[in-house]
């Protein structure tokens, strides 16, 4: 079947027990996100130094896609420089939307999961979901050699 | 009532359901988002095109005479659709251009600041919007007839709510969330009673069962043709004709005008009024002829066949663990919405669809009301006179390994 | 260009065009008000109805994917069709919506009392009515920019018509009762030099020259899909893409929310929050295809070929004892409007049928131009590719013995 | 050719050289018709009495069925009670929408020109307009036994 290869035993695991999911008293930023056509909710909440995304928890509901994407998206990004984790979820959208053939990167690690997603562009919103609050929550308080401001 | 032979051999007449879907035969049970369209109704098109085709109203020739005549044909057809007058017929894109239509032009005339819109919590983003929208312009606000947790209007109050300063009660005849099927008629008497106007949503209605626009006593009614066996971009409002009489135009453009000067224009009386420019006219005569389609089956046949195959739908899907179904148990309309504790409603569509089932997922644009029940989505089969009792089982059992697959 | 075989073989793709009409062949010359459809457009069509038909967006199934996909693409299409973006593209009704659409929207938030609408005398009831009910709504005047006896825009004071309040200059393009051809980038231009906003109604030129929304420098377009081999009920509004970031919803209902609560919701961007409730998908689709048929055959060589059949048809009809040609007499669209001395309009256009030849007679739409050069009525005769000189001389010959009949 | 049974010579003569054709100095009532869709105007003016209409007279612009259509019908109605008038008025406009092969009542004289607009649905509203103008004229003026009133 085409789905067990979209829903993938990481995929379910993730889904049914999300990392890092639940509020970050001490968030530098918090992004809202949402997929209006479908009601998947993502609230990100991260801890930025100038350089480094500290650390990042996540909130929120939606498909098993959804909150797998949001959940291993906070352990592949914390501690990765702001540039990393910027040039990483770009390249984890761009993933989605190449051909199926294309080769998922070596640095992808355990996200190559996503790559089955390519194959149902009606989920890929579903994928990127986490991922684009992720580059709001990066833009919005600045980098360095700016000091970190609060936001909420 | 057609045998089981002759809803199988109505199914014939669908093209589009002889497919396979990822290697599996099409189950089309998104009805209630669009229904498939029968082959009198693309021939209908087909022939409007390949003879007829023609601009309407002012032409003297032939193919406009013609074409003049069916579009004035399909009115007709639909004002004795649901038992209303030809001039009381007015062609709209939809529902939603129904609703909207009511909305700016009785809307803005008679609703002022202070002034109440009753509507139910369980309206369809298409009746709601546009009251928002009205009561910003206007100053006035919205109330909402509450839904009980088993998914029915609580009318405990009905007087009381339709009381004070409200100027229309706009709500869904069937829910195309819950399935609820609303008492329309009763509450038009209601509304009348208080002096209040009425819409009513027919969308998930007026191709399902019986409607007569006098028994149910409302002063406007909308509805859409694609769900109901037409083409897309066409649907209906009707609207009593004293009111639209009175009612100032819509749109401004060509065939709505009596006589225009460079800085004043005068209108003509409705319904034309109220179709500015070009009509959708191909798509009219295509809904005539899905209106001569479903009346050929006939409309409680239809109720019946639909109403059945809820039946048994409910009574499967209980069986598995974890399914919730919203909205009243029995006497629904022909959908069943449900969510399942171990999958979201978008994972149960997507793997349905690996099966060629087609079910719809999300809030199916009720937004207030998934919200008010506590469920950020759900999964809905909608079911129309070619479905099968064979689709509805292979749909239960698809449901039930989506549930294995995910517990 | 294709060659005059070519031109024949391209005929064959209509299917109607081979019918008799009044034991006559069927010379369809009445384009202006509609044009036909090639088979490519049917055969889309039916493709849609028979394998695809689903509605968009919110499906997570293999129809409504494929729906998605197939309505998006024409979009985008369009865009291209035009030099835009897609996300420029609105999906409406046709022309007459799409200036109704930027009247109430743009206009009620942009034109307040005392400020001035800029037209010109030639316009189509489409592109006056709507100005005319917005300036009562908002205590605004309409200004007009005047038509000479040869049927020209005056645009000898142009700038100082651009001056004062004036908000926007909406314009035609082609003329669809005179054939005038309006030099639209120069128009935009001079507008944009006043910071007046400019709508061209691309009605009567979207399917008969290239257009590039950059190159004429309007801030809105507006044309119909029918008129351009395209299905009935569906069209086109260009916005440019700051201008529609800006403004407010026009309809309210499903899929042109983000988010609904009971009381307030929060939109969509451009062009979704332009698009409420389920669209024309069929004839969007369909529309798509028809701007692939035509820039198949290419619009530089439609142009002139159009232009041809005018200029032949203009030189044949002069020659006709009290007949009056309205309009430009060369460099115009291809259609050519004319009044006899010795019959009305109407007793033209019913005899012309009784040839099998289909022209059009009244006043077009455009009855204060009529008025104001004095013409109660006219008989129209429009050419689109599939016309054929040997269809203009018959044309020629028929108005001859009408004349000769009435005399 | 169908269309030659259409303009008969005699409503070629009369679209040509309308009778009555004018102005009614001492109308007792004017009304002013037209088909909006496509731009034919008649202004009927009639001196009613209120038994009669003593005369009556038009002017304005059409095609051919509608000025031959309002010049036989002054001839006709002139002179006629007002109950006679009334009752041509529907009959002509009834006879229109039968079918081609209806017989033309006696009493129509003249008027049987017209039966060929049957074969001519789009042309009916041609030959009616005058028709409809005095319709008008005789409901807007109330018959006896109220006496005559001005209006304009
Ligand atoms: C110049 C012009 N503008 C506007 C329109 C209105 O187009 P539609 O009737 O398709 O809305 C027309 C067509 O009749 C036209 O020719
Ligand atoms: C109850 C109800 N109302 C309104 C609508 C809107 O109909 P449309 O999208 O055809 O305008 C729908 C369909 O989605 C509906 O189910």
């Amino acid at each position: 079947m085409n789905f067990e290869e979209l829903y993938q035993e990481l995929i379910l695991d993730h889904s049914k027990r999300p990392r890092n999911f639940g509020p970050l008293p001490d968030a530098t930023v918090t992004v809202k996100g949402d997929n209006p056509s479908c009601g998947d909710e993502v609230e990100l909440s991260a801890k930025l130094t100038p350089d480094t995304v500290e650390t990042l928890k996540f909130t929120g509901h939606g498909c098993a896609i959804c909150m797998a994407s949001a959940s291993l998206m906070t352990i592949k990004i914390k501690g990765k420089s702001r540039q990393e984790a910027a040039a990483m979820a770009k390249a984890f959208r761009h993933m989605l939307v190449t051909p199926e053939e294309t080769a998922v990167p070596e640095s992808f690690g355990d996200l190559e999961v996503f790559s089955a997603v390519r194959r149902f562009p009606q989920r890929v919103k579903c994928a990127t979901l986490a991922w684009r609050a992720l580059e709001q929550a990066l833009s919005t308080v600045p980098a360095a050699p700016v000091s970190t401001e609060e936001n909420d | 009532m057609p045998s089981t032979n002759s809803w199988l051999s109505i199914r014939q007449d669908f093209p589009i359901l002889d497919q396979q879907v990822n290697g599996h035969p099409l189950i089309y049970l998104d009805n209630a988002a669009t229904a498939q369209k029968p082959r009198a109704v693309l021939d209908c098109l087909d022939h409007y095109y390949e003879r007829d085709n023609s601009n309407v109203h002012r032409g003297l020739h032939e193919l406009s005479n013609r074409a003049t005549t069916a579009y004035e044909g399909a009115r007709e057809r639909l004002a004795a659709y649901i038992g209303a007058e030809a001039g009381e017929i007015i062609f709209t894109r939809g529902t939603t251009e129904s609703i909207n239509l009511v909305a700016r032009t009785w809307g803005d005339a008679h609703v002022g600041e202070g002034d109440i819109i009753l509507l139910t919590e369980m309206e369809h983003h298409s009746n709601l919007v546009p009251w928002q929208l009205l009561a910003k312009r206007k100053g006035a606000s919205l109330r909402f007839v509450p839904v009980t947790p088993d998914g029915l209007l609580d009318l405990s109050n009905i007087d009381e709510l339709l009381a004070g300063p409200v100027k229309i009660f706009s709500f869904v005849h069937i829910s195309n969330s819950l399935g609820t099927i609303n008492p329309a008629a009763e509450l038009c008497a209601r509304a009348r009673l208080a002096g209040v106007t009425t819409l009513v949503d027919a969308a998930q209605s007026s191709g399902h069962l019986p409607l007569d626009v006098r028994e149910l006593g409302c002063d406007f009614l909308a509805f859409s043709g694609h769900k109901m066996c037409g083409p897309t971009g066409i649907g209906i409002l009707w609207g009593r004709k004293d009111i639209l009489a009175a009612m100032e135009p819509f749109h401004g453009g060509g065939e709505m005008i009596a006589s225009v000067g460079f800085t004043e224009s005068e209108f003509k009386p409705a319904p034309y009024r109220f179709e500015a420019g070009t009509p959708a006219i191909a798509q009219a005569i295509g809904l005539g002829a899905a209106a001569e389609y479903i009346d050929g089956i006939g409309r409680a046949a239809i109720f019946d066949h639909d109403q059945a195959l809820a039946r048994q739908a409910v009574d499967l899907l209980e069986e598995i663990p974890g399914l919730r179904i919203l909205g009243p148990r029995h006497d629904r309309g022909g959908l069943v919405a449900f969510v399942l504790k171990d999958a979201h409603a978008h994972d149960i569509v997507s793997m349905a669809d690996q099966y060629g089932l087609a079910l719809r997922g999300g809030h199916h644009c009720t937004q207030p009301l998934l919200r008010k029940l506590g469920v950020p989505a759900s999964a809905r089969a909608s079911f129309y006179f070619y479905n099968t009792p064979e689709e509805v089982e292979q749909m239960a059992a698809i449901v039930r390994k989506i549930q294995t697959f995910f517990a």
